[in-house]
């Protein structure tokens, strides 16, 4: 089961890659929001317990429901062209992802072999970091930064479930908490970016050279 | 408790410094700047004063618990008391001068207040660093002194040159207290403690000893300033302030001498060729600073070069002295180690006097260009003379104190050639003629100075030339010094081979100094004198007889000669710069008029410093080239510190796991 | 438990109340009063006069006493500059800003103290991404275009890297699969103490991602972009608590991992790795100094180059290591003046460019020679505390396995020094655009008085070198496994 | 003791009292050989006693140098002849280290005599001032090259020791001497401003060396100046004469005899060198300097060598 998830986490990644539209990124961040929702949710089937809902809702909240909607709020009030504009060209750029992706798959298959870890949602999670940081080397537009960012997020989401790794719900939700706040804060941001810049582009932040 | 102990003359040392601090307390306190910078300058005068009374007095009555005062980190031996005492012998003046110096900048509506704060601190830090007993302390004073003087000599910052001057010193001041820093650290580590009084690592039974020697040798040799380390001081001494060049050239350099020395106390017996190593390099500093001095025209400049000569000179002993240990002979020692602490002496009178001198034609003048000078003789004979005696003096010439220290070492070559034989008698006769070679360059390049500054008429109008009663106070404080130990060098020779017994050549007492036939030297000296004084009373009886009249000199079909017809300084020195032409960098630009009409003729000349132009320079643009190589790292671009992190955790990943 | 109410609860009491108060003198008057508690308690501490217990994810050891005492020392006084820079900032968009400035900085607090007290990787992390969230926005005080960009990149590197830095965290449970610490809890010394059980390969793995992620916020090369840039674009007292703390707490991520790796066989690629940054980051700031011109941001990289120098004692261990912690100590204190002067001259003459400025000794005497002597301070130069410190490094460096170091530091250190000193200089002395030089009058006021006060204390302390701040150091360099 | 101070002061005095003779005896046998009668033995006498009586002329803008400087000379000259051991007498002033006092005292009056040339501020006391400078910077190692080798075999270092140290007998010594013979001849030739280094007697001021330098000094001043000039070539006579005692230091008799001798044929030597040499051109005055260096330092190696 979750191994399927990972997999369709993963192809949810190579859409990315491939995708040339803003909104794009934000369902695509939705979906991964489920996901990682529903792979929470998966222990709790068994046993089910109070405290171990919270989490879960939590993340749907946020990740599914909020930020998305947040993002779209900040696209349409600052009507950004529909377009991401890539500085590389979108085949590369997929194949790159590719490379990146077969790779990191590899290097798990080697290293589960010293630990025990079960390789796919380790991979997939890592391969999520790795495309999130490519998304913002290789993207202009700040919004797309953003969604680059979270992607990362939710890649070390995915790697942490898969490590098998229980935080104490208090810390779990002060990560989320935080995670929310930073794209709270990265959208006022953009918004004093637009009205100070005429635009919310890399190019736009040049001022400080020196 | 017994380290704590005070004796009465030690503990008058501390007051004295504490005195002199007082002074800056005093200048910031006072609002009027005229008022506080007077009162101030008393009370540092007051303080040195007392400062060299009591170090002469403990040098007088050395207190019983081997003057270690203030829980071991101050100590007054013999040696560290003698540098004490010269660099206080040789503050008073320049404190002095102080006097009128600083006034005129008064009058310009200049704040003196902050290079008040400055040059006292310097003061202080100096003299507590020949009398650190800690090498943390030591350190500490070190680099105090070094940023003190960095901060007194942008007192006129808004000159260019004095910008680039300053940036040398610093830099050379902080690369070599870095050096010192390794240097104690082996130390510490070798002997598990900080205090000097614990250090005694014989050279041969050390297998550190020729690591800390090198060290010694290039950190003390930079700030001595010999050859291939000198680059710093012609640039840096020009640029500073009258008082604060004095006293740079005069004492902060010998701090490097000083070290140089502590560095024998903690290696000794060094073996033999630590002494050929000192040998060569004086050598070639003595030979070489002179001869750069003779192509400058600048006259700050010229002295700074001939603080390099005279450097290579006391070197000169010290290497003897070197080679004296090494072959245990103490006679060498003591000889070549009295020519060198003699000469450190003499050298900080003398170009202390000459530094002053020069500062004060400065001020009149405006330039520091000797072309443009002469005649100043005219305008103030009592100068003229002070800088005549400086210049004998610093030519060793007789009859005043250069000669002396010069003869110390001249006797110490014959000495060691007779002392050992075999091939000894033609390196020292090599030294022999080196040193004679480079008093006569010694002496032809002041007779330049001298005759180009002073005498002849001026080549350029002179409006005013006023100087104040404390110009010559200083100088003449200064001038007697050097008459005095020239004329009666006995009890200065006594002094430093008491120094030396005790401190340099653990134990083994040697006369060998003191009966040198001073006497001798004392009576030829004064009858030279008596003599001439006698013929000159004779004579103007003589041109009382038989008249005496001014007129016209020779002018070989002019009526009369023009100041332009003087030779200059340039030509004096021209036939004996193309020698080492290259070596100087000497460049001569002759325009002679070919045609049949006699257009202007022109002959100029001028050096640059080799190491300077053709090492640093350079080696400098290099450096720079290669960091124009790395501004990428300095991007702000958010893409490329993303990319960063990613590349950075690759490569650390390699490393942690390739890494054997 | 009532420690834990003064470091973090009372601070975020204070902040709530800020949010309520509108009225600045009463938010200065509480912040005030909140960082008096604070150093009170964490001198009292660190006196060891009262022995503090604190529950769950928070716990006291010698390390962590050393830190939150530097925190809240340099947070007290910065709270004490903080009203005379208010009533006068530079700009004067910066009215927005002043609303939120105590609220923040009364959270950053809350905040910091957590992540210093933290035992628990988890909470430490929450802690530091919520500093990292308390201090964006004051980046961002002066309300112009530089500073939003500072924010902007401050806030999303920092973010990724700490995201980075939860993947270690991550990593480092993969690490104590197969031991006793499987699915415990991650708390530090339950790691120290069975080290040897850890799984090297993910251990390694998760210290460079610790390390590097962390870097963005410690402004280890070459992840410092970011936190140069906020440092450079916020106003003064912000860039002094970031130098002076921000900097130390993201360290203390670092020294944590570091001190588990230390008792494993994996120590000597990671210290390996340490030393790679340290030169690193040395060598970027000897890179800049080369073209800087704008101040603060020189300063910034100052920062960057000592908390190099810092790394460096960590990696190389041994004596250097105790230098390092004298270091960070007398660091914190003397950035604190240097950026309160740059706050001031920045406040004089309305910019940061170095080439814009000169004759600051003219116009703004006092803080002109407080800036001096701190520029002094800040590059070794005795008597202050920095000289001592280094020296321990230095030595530490030379008699350490690798001595070679000691040369492309000490090249660096020297140019790095000459040229920012060239730089002050041009800016200090020199005469004004139209030529005159007049000597104006200054009024002393809170920040020279705050500024002679540190360089007091920095000076004291170096010099008396208290027998307690030793000790604890030499416990924490035994805690590390630096037997002396 | 007493007998030694009489025979020292006596010494002094002879040279003091001979030394215009001398320089006369070198004109009178250069006449002779170049086949003129030439001027009287004792013509000196006259020129000075003539200059004696003469007003003093200042040139306008000299300062009190110019006045002392002739003193200054005529004194160092005086104590410089009371180091050598006239006839074997042992002199008034005699110690260990002597030879360096001598070479100094030599530069002291060269460093006067310097500064009262530039003191006129005339181009030509100028030039004469820049080559005697840069000469006699070449001339001081030809000194102390011969003396300071023997010194280093004798083991002495005074004057008086060192030339009483010489045995005639060791045949290195016999080579020693020759050398250092010609070496301190070329010195003399060049201290003195003789030919073939410096004309005495031309009047052409560009080519001259010393005698431009006192070009504007007339009266008392000339008067010192050529006195102390004699005594200077006298010195260098005597220097040259007292390698050549067969024994050393018996019958004072034998030694005014070899003393009176040699200075007739050192005079004659001159004499001959200035008929047959003729005057170097100024470029190549240090070429000549140097070769009486390279014998100096043959010297040396023959030391080493021979050993």
């Amino acid at each position: 089961m979750e191994n399927v998830l990972s997999i369709l986490f993963c192809l949810s990644l190579f859409y990315l890659s491939v995708t040339s539209r803003v909104k794009a990124y934000v369902t695509v961040l939705r979906v991964q929001g489920i996901i990682l929702t529903i792979l929470l949710v998966i222990p709790f089937l068994s046993h089910f317990s109070v405290y171990g809902i919270i989490i879960p809702a939590t993340m749907l909240i946020v990740k599914v429901i909020y930020i998305p909607r947040y993002i779209n709020k900040v696209i349409l009030d600052l009507d950004i062209k529909r377009r991401i504009e890539p500085t590389i060209q979108q085949m590369v750029f997929l194949a790159l992802v590719i490379a990146t992706i077969v790779i990191i798959f590899f290097a798990s298959q080697l290293l589960s072999k010293s630990t025990p870890l079960n390789v796919i949602p380790f991979a997939s999670g890592f391969s999520a970091i790795a495309i999130g940081i490519y998304i913002i080397m290789f993207r202009k537009k700040l919004i797309v930064h953003v969604c680059g960012f979270l992607v990362l997020e939710n890649g070390i989401f995915l790697f942490g479930t898969s490590v098998a790794f229980e935080l104490p719900m208090l810390i779990e939700l002060g990560t989320l908490l935080d995670v929310f706040v930073v794209v709270f804060l990265m959208g006022i941001a953009l918004n004093r970016i637009s009205s100070t810049f005429e635009g919310f582009e890399v190019a736009h932040l040049g001022r400080l050279k020196d | 408790m017994n380290s704590i102990f005070l004796s009465g003359s030690s503990l008058l040392l501390l007051i004295s410094l504490a005195v002199q601090l007082l002074s800056v307390a005093v200048i910031w306190l006072i609002k009027n700047e005229r008022k506080a910078f007077l009162a101030a300058n008393t009370v540092l005068l007051g303080g040195m004063i007392t400062g060299l009374a009591s170090a002469l007095l403990t040098a007088l009555y050395p207190a019983p618990s081997g003057n270690i005062i203030l829980y071991e980190w101050l100590r007054l031996d013999p040696l560290g008391l003698y540098f004490l005492s010269i660099i206080q012998l040789v503050a008073i003046p320049t404190i002095i001068y102080n006097y009128s110096y600083l006034r005129h900048h008064i009058d310009k509506k200049k704040s003196v207040k902050s290079f008040v704060t400055f040059f006292t601190t310097l003061l202080v830090s100096t003299q507590l660093l020949v009398t650190a007993n800690h090498a943390i302390f030591f350190l500490v004073c070190w680099e105090i002194m070094s940023m003190a003087a960095y901060l007194g000599m942008i007192f006129e910052k808004e000159k260019k040159e004095v910008q680039q001057g300053s940036f040398y010193y610093v830099t050379v001041a902080h690369a070599l207290i870095f050096i010192l820093y390794i240097f104690f650290f082996i130390l510490h580590e070798q002997t598990g403690s900080w205090l000097f009084s614990s250090y005694h690592l014989p050279f041969a039974t050390e297998t550190m000893g020729p690591v800390l020697f090198i060290l010694a040798l290039i950190a003390f040799g930079i700030k001595a300033g010999f050859m291939p380390f000198h680059f710093w001081l012609p640039r840096a001494h020009p640029i500073a302030p009258t008082p604060l060049s004095a006293f740079l050239s005069g004492v902060i350099l010998k701090t490097g001498i000083y070290g140089l020395f502590r560095t024998f106390q903690f290696l000794c017996p060094v073996p033999e060729w630590c002494g050929w190593v000192v040998l060569a390099v004086s050598l070639f500093s003595a030979i070489f600073g002179v001869w750069y001095a003779l192509a400058q025209h600048d006259i700050k400049r010229l002295l700074a070069y001939h603080s390099v000569e005279n450097i290579g000179i006391i070197g000169i002993g010290i290497g003897l002295g070197f080679i004296g240990s090494a072959n245990n002979l103490p006679v060498i020692m003591y000889i070549g180690f009295g020519g060198a602490l003699l000469h450190t002496l003499n050298h900080a009178i003398f170009k202390t006097l000459l530094f002053i001198g020069s500062g004060i034609v400065y001020q009149n003048l405006g330039t520091r260009n000797i072309e443009l000078m002469g005649g100043i003789v005219h305008r103030s004979r009592y100068l003229a003379i002070a800088f005549l005696i400086g210049s004998v003096a610093i030519s060793g010439v007789p009859p005043l104190n250069g000669f002396i220290s010069e003869f110390i070492i001249f006797t110490g070559f014959f000495a060691t050639a007779n002392e050992l034989k075999n091939f000894y008698p033609i390196v020292m006769l090599m030294l022999v003629v080196g040193l004679a070679f480079v008093g006569g360059l010694a002496a032809a390049c002041f007779t330049k100075v001298n005759a180009v500054m002073f005498l002849g008429s001026p080549r350029r109008e002179i409006q005013k030339f006023n100087t104040n009663v404390f110009d010559y106070i200083s100088l003449g404080i200064l001038a007697l010094l050097c008459i005095v130990i020239g004329f009666y060098p006995a009890p200065f020779v006594g002094m430093v081979n008491s120094v030396i017994g005790s401190s340099l050549v653990n134990g083994t007492a040697s006369a060998i100094l003191v009966d040198m036939n001073w006497m001798y030297i004392s009576a030829i000296f004064t009858t030279i004198a008596l003599a001439v004084f006698a013929l000159y009373v004779l004579k103007i009886r003589h041109e009382k007889k038989y008249g005496k009249r001014v007129s016209d000199a020779w002018g070989c079909g002019y009526e009369h000669i023009t100041p332009r017809m003087q030779y200059t300084a340039s030509s004096f020195a021209d036939e004996l710069n193309t020698i080492p032409q290259s070596v100087l960098v000497y460049h001569k630009k002759v325009t002679v008029s070919d045609t049949a009409y006699p257009v202007e003729s022109k002959f100029e000349s001028h050096s640059d410093d080799f190491v300077d132009t053709k090492v640093l320079l350079p080696l400098f643009g290099l450096l720079k080239w290669l960091i124009a190589k790395f501004e990428f790292l300095g991007q702000t671009d958010i893409r490329y510190s993303v990319a960063f992190i990613l590349i950075t955790i690759i490569v650390y990943s390699l490393i942690a796991f390739l890494w054997v | 438990m009532i420690e834990l109410f003064i470091f973090i609860a009372l601070p975020v009491f204070a902040s709530a109340l800020c949010f309520a108060v509108k009225n600045l003198k009463v938010q200065y008057a509480l912040s005030l009063t909140v960082a008096v508690f604070h150093l009170t308690l964490s001198v009292i501490v660190f006196l060891g006069v009262h022995q503090a217990v604190l529950p769950g994810f928070f716990s006291i050891d010698s390390l962590s006493k050393l830190f939150i005492l530097i925190l809240s020392n340099v947070y007290f006084w910065v709270v004490l500059v903080s009203f005379s820079y208010l009533k006068r900032p530079a700009m004067p968009k910066a009215g927005e800003g002043k609303r939120y400035y105590f609220l923040l900085l009364n959270f950053y607090l809350a905040a910091n103290s957590a992540a210093m007290l933290s035992n628990h990787f988890g909470m430490y992390w929450v802690a530091s991404e919520a500093t990292t969230l308390s201090v964006a926005p004051l980046i961002y005080f002066y309300r112009n275009e530089e500073s939003l960009e500072a924010m902007w990149k401050y806030l999303f590197l920092v973010s990724i890297g700490i995201a980075f830095a939860f993947m270690g965290i991550l990593m480092l449970t993969l690490s104590a699969k197969g031991t006793v610490l499987e699915g415990q809890q991650l708390f530090f010394w339950e790691f120290i103490k069975n080290a040897k059980e850890l799984n090297p390969i993910w251990l390694k793995v998760s210290f460079i991602f610790i390390f590097v992620g962390l870097s963005t916020k410690i402004g280890i090369a070459p992840m410092h972009s970011a936190d140069i840039d906020a440092t450079s674009n916020a106003p003064g007292p912000v860039a002094a608590l970031m130098s002076g703390s921000l900097r130390l707490t993201a360290l203390l991520g670092v020294m944590r991992i570091f001190q588990i790796v230390r008792f494993t066989s994996s120590y000597d690629v990671v210290r390996i790795i340490l030393i790679t940054g340290a030169l690193l980051s040395l060598f970027v700031a000897f890179v800049y100094m080369f073209k800087a011109n704008n101040f603060q941001r020189m300063l910034a990289y100052s920062s960057v180059e000592h908390l190099g120098l810092i790394t460096l004692g960590l990696g190389i261990g041994g004596f250097a290591f105790i230098g390092a912690m004298y270091h960070a100590v007398y660091n914190s204190m003397s950035k604190v003046v240097l950026f309160i002067g740059s706050g001031n001259i920045h406040r004089a003459f309305k910019t940061r460019e170095m080439s814009k400025i000169s004759s600051v000794l003219n116009k703004v005497p006092k803080t002109g020679w407080l800036f001096l002597t701190a520029f002094f301070a800040i590059s070794g130069i005795p008597p202050f505390g920095m000289f001592f410190s280094e020296i321990k490094i230095f030595e530490g460096i030379l008699f350490s396995d690798m001595p070679y170091i000691l040369a492309p530091v000490m090249f660096f250190l020297l140019f790095i020094f000459v040229n920012m000193g060239r730089n002050i200089f041009s800016m200090l002395y020199g005469k004004r655009e139209n030529g005159e030089v007049h000597n104006e009058t200054e009024p002393f006021d809170f920040s020279h008085f705050v500024s002679v006060a540190l360089l007091i204390l920095l000076t004291a302390i170096a010099i008396s070198s208290p027998d307690i701040l030793y000790q604890n150091i030499l416990v924490i360099a035994k805690d590390f496994g630096f037997a002396l | 003791m007493g007998l030694g101070l009489l025979q020292g002061i006596v010494s002094v005095l002879v040279v003091l009292g001979l030394s215009p003779l001398f320089a006369g005896l070198v004109n009178k046998l250069k006449a002779i050989l170049t086949g003129r009668i030439g001027a009287p033995l004792l013509q000196p006498y006259y020129e000075m006693q003539r200059l004696f009586r003469k007003e003093t002329i200042n040139a306008i803008g000299s300062s009190f140098i110019s006045r002392i400087s002739p003193l200054v000379n005529l004194v160092t000259m005086i104590i410089a002849a009371a180091m050598l051991p006239v006839g074997f007498w042992k002199p008034v002033i005699s110690f260990d280290g002597d030879i360096i006092l001598f070479a100094y005292i030599l530069g002291l009056s060269r460093f006067f005599q310097i500064l009262a040339a530039m003191d006129i501020g005339s181009s030509f006391e100028g030039m004469g001032a820049a080559r005697e400078a840069t000469f006699a910077l070449f001339a001081e190692p030809i000194f102390f090259f011969s003396f300071g080798s023997i010194s280093f075999i004798s083991g002495y270092t005074s004057l008086y020791m060192i030339l009483h140290s010489i045995q005639h007998q060791n045949i290195s010594y016999e080579v020693f001497i020759v050398i250092c013979s010609i070496s301190v001849f070329m010195l003399a030739v060049t201290e003195c401003s003789r030919m073939p280094v410096d004309d005495p007697n031309t009047h052409l001021e560009l080519t001259m060396i010393h005698e431009v330098m006192i070009l504007d000094n007339s009266g008392l001043d000339l008067f010192l100046y050529q006195y102390s000039g004699y005594i200077k070539l006298f010195i260098y006579a005597i220097l040259e004469i007292s390698f050549f005692y067969p024994f050393s230091g018996q019958g004072y008799l034998l030694g005014i005899i070899i003393f009176i001798t040699g200075s007739l044929v050192l005079a004659t030597a001159l004499g001959v060198v200035e008929t047959i040499a003729s005057r170097y051109k100024m470029k190549n005055i240090p070429q000549y300097l140097l070769f009486a260096t390279a014998i100096g330092i043959l010297n040396l190696l023959i030391y080493t060598f021979t050993r």
